[in-house]
């Protein structure tokens, strides 16, 4: 294993330490482990609150600040967040407004936002979930644990955190996360394992000319080990399934998101996003805003995932509000 | 013996921490076929915190120990495992009550209140291939045999029936929880959550039977 | 190796094509593979243009934009661009007050440009050159080539971009250009190789227990290969040579900039960066701005470089203007 | 034979990129080694696109053809080989002129004034272990040889020179280019450009014997 690391036990804290200094003019971090915008609580203002695994950076913590999330909730590499987090994250955004959490669909994430949100209601916050669910790699049945909250997150997190900073109430902002929600889709790749560092090998193996299809954010195997391909065979093993889907068609105007898993260098997301440009265009589906970089990622492992949101007026709208995050910025 | 007290139930915390440490890499590397290669990390992490507890609650009764063990792993595992074994443990604690020490049927009548706690926070059905498909025959087998039977022989049957839980779960297509996306490759691996759900009755036997 | 791409030969193009697609309100892609400011030429205003080879992105064609760069001449991947980009993008943003060309000192940039500032000047336009070499892992000496053009390139383009944005003449760009210079230095490191698409092989071996401190960006080796260590330990190792050699003194007000070389997570980062600012503290140094993240990188190379920059009023108010590319924006 | 004319220049051009492709991973290999590994690519690059102009040269003066090799690879190859091999061949074209044949002594002086473009380009001293020590003795052997001998003879002597200097400067410390970067490590690895000057003294000293 080869990282930029002190030790396993330790990345976590100082990693947030990092931050903390880096970017004191956005957040500041509290015990137990948690990103807070450094204006929070704002009166009156629904509190926008995610959190899960480290490892994924730099989702959520990079996404702190206006008009995106008022805190974030990092839990050990991979692994959700505890309760108290959420519960001191709830505490310290509210203000007086209730707060939402935004989860991605991961058992261990579910579970522990449950128990954070029955503790915060037992302390008078009103508090809302809506639960991410947007990798078509997992059939959605009753023979699985769902669909698995990814991409579609971070498109989540930044519109439904505009809805928030204009003073939308919480019912208003829940309803927007579940249209985000039910209309967004995703599917990603690995070319290579990460290695969580704490157990010091890569999670999974994968041979020289083989890339998994279908890969969680954590390096769970997706739906199938294909051949090595071209990245345009790979983008098309991701966007069909994605088009199909929900279904996109044409006329339907999309937000297209590539992201780097982590250790894929930008030229080839733009590699692949020219072949998503050109299957949109097939499909007469109109790109009307794009993201591309490494925003959700696996540590270090080498791949990508597509992710398109159907959008509305009002969606776009939010999408070009000011965000000032360590991440995302603009205006 | 025919009773269970306070310092077994210590005895069986410490144990299982112990365990789970020794097999820490082995647990993990299970996770790491059909998980997400944490869940030795993170039983390790929690219970290094709960062990460091447990010296203060040698004079506790059974149901402050058994809280402060769900109350400790729920704040420090994550994942699921953390709200799992942590219900587990919360739901144990409350049924014991303020008593120092419990009959078997009194101790089974807990192991099947965490039991209930672990099915409704996890949604989690038999041959879903989680720690249910262990713990659930664990706790049948106490109830079966804890009327004829002394708490260690109970615990044994239990051990014995959470190790045959879990292999026969192996086989099967996971249906909960990050293995559950594997599909069909889940199949013929063993459950992670149901090995260290035999650990933990392995140690409840033998710190019974070695008291 | 593994890699998403199509093949080597069409991966700058391809790139391109899809960088165009997406920053359509940025940036234009002109024959010979320049890209160019959407607005380009504007009257007036100093044309600032860099380029190099392939495989740094986003450096230099996510810097081009508004505050920034009005052209970035793209190589073959780590090879230098030939003189006919530089001559057609410096034709292209001319807006009469004559061009800078920011150019790494890489022997092959130097001469590429050298060649092209002579075609531009026979064909009437003003052309000023500022070499930027700020490793400090190389000897600057008689006997190499001197120290390479690194992670003070981003930081110079951010600077002398903002300046000509404003309307300054081009000796006075020239001029900022070169306090810049003056007052910046990196080096970096590698944890593992990077591989050239066209050579499908990596550029160096490494061992497992192994990193090499003082990497250029293409994998060149370093000043000395080393035993794996800690993240503080790898800081100490290319902060300290940093701080010594300019140096930077008790009272001094600086930009860190921490930067990824393309497969290093951003979370990794974070831990350096929290160790820069430790060190900092610890020699007087006051970090005033900060940079973290993957700007100048190496394809997928696993590694950091550390950048400082002393600063003073003028270049800390630049760097503070509004910037509006692809990978980075503000205001 | 006493002239070389527009046939056998490119003869030499085309054995040349014949020979740059068939070593190319060589020549990239031994870049790897001391340099960023792209020699061998981005001289395939330039020669592939030279080739395909040769066709069209075959009427052309001897002036011409250098030009159009020279402008070719300045606008196809990148690096430090496109404007020093671009400078060679711009240069050389330059002393030709207009000529469709030229004497041994001719062509002489303008092989050294292609030496002279690219040491002007390039700032390299000899020892510096770049091509120029490849390239000084080739043209230094081409000119004391070309006197008593037939072009043929003093392209042997030239390329025997060439890869006699290039394993000259093999044990050296390179203090040009990115293999300077290296230091000490550079010493005892072949210089990439210093092999690929040999072969183009080959390549022309074959096509002048094969003519």
């Amino acid at each position: 294993m080869k990282k930029l690391i002190n030790a396993p036990d330790s990345l976590v804290d100082e990693a947030l330490a990092g931050m903390a200094a880096a970017h004191l003019d956005l957040i500041r971090v509290i015990e137990p482990n948690v990103i807070v915008r450094a204006d929070a609580p704002r009166k009156g203002k629904v509190g926008v609150v995610s959190g899960g695994g480290s490892g994924h950076e730099p989702m959520h913590g990079g996404f702190v600040g206006l008009g995106m999330l008022d805190a974030a909730c990092p839990g050990a590499v991979f692994t959700s967040p505890v309760p108290d987090q959420m519960l001191a994250a709830t505490k310290a955004v509210d203000g007086g407004a209730g707060v939402l959490h935004i989860v991605k669909n991961y058992t261990g994430d579910i579970m522990n936002f449950e128990l954070a949100a029955e503790l915060a209601q037992g302390e008078g916050i009103e508090v809302a979930s809506v639960v991410i669910a947007d990798d078509v790699a997992v059939q959605d049945s009753l023979y699985t644990a769902g669909r698995r909250g990814v991409g579609g997150t971070v498109l989540a997190e930044k519109i439904v955190g505009a809805a928030a900073e204009e003073g939308q109430d919480l019912a208003t902002v829940k309803a927007l996360c579940e249209r985000v929600q039910a209309n967004v889709r995703s599917m990603g790749m690995a070319l290579t394992s990460c290695t969580v560092p704490a157990a010091g090998k890569p999670t999974f193996e994968i041979g020289d000319d083989e890339l998994e299809i279908g890969i969680g954010i954590h390096g769970e195997p997706g739906r199938e080990r294909r051949a090595m391909a071209t990245a345009d065979e790979v983008t098309e093993m991701l966007l069909t399934p994605i088009l199909d889907d929900l279904p996109f068609s044409s006329g339907d105007r999309v937000l297209a998101f590539v992201n780097g898993m982590g250790g894929t260098p930008l030229i080839e997301l733009y590699v692949v996003y020219r072949k998503v440009v050109q299957m949109c265009a097939d499909r007469g589906v109109r790109i009307e805003r794009n993201l591309i970089g490494s925003y959700i990622t696996s540590l270090e492992m080498a791949g990508c995932s597509i992710t398109l949101l159907k959008l509305d007026d009002e969606m776009t709208r939010l999408w070009d509000a000011p965000v000032h995050t360590a991440a995302l910025r603009w205006q | 013996m025919t009773e269970i007290g306070a310092a077994e139930l210590i005895r069986g915390v410490e144990l299982f921490a112990e365990r789970l440490r020794e097999r820490k890499a082995e647990l993990t590397d299970l996770d790491s076929k059909i998980g997400d290669a944490d869940h030795g990390i993170n039983m390790d992490r929690g219970f290094t915190a709960v062990a460091a507890k447990l010296p203060e609650l040698s004079e506790a009764d059974l149901g402050t120990i058994g809280k402060a063990v769900g109350m400790t792993l729920i704040s420090t595992v994550g994942g699921a495992s953390g709200p799992l074994y942590g219900t587990f443990f919360l739901r144990l604690g409350t049924a014991l009550g303020d008593r120092r020490t419990v009959s078997g049927q009194e101790f089974g009548a807990a192991l099947r209140a965490g039991l209930e706690g672990v099915k409704q926070r996890g949604r989690a059905e038999p041959d879903d291939k989680t720690m249910v498909d262990a713990m659930a025959p664990a706790v049948d087998a106490y109830d079966s045999r804890i009327g004829e039977a002394d708490p260690a022989d109970a615990l044994r049957a239990a051990a014995a029936a959470a190790a045959e839980g879990r292999d026969r779960v192996t086989p099967l297509v996971a249906r909960k929880g990050r293995a559950s996306y594997l599909g069909e490759r889940s199949a013929h691996h063993a459950d992670p959550g149901a090995t260290s759900t035999t650990i933990l009755f392995e140690s409840l036997r033998d710190a019974i039977a070695g008291a």
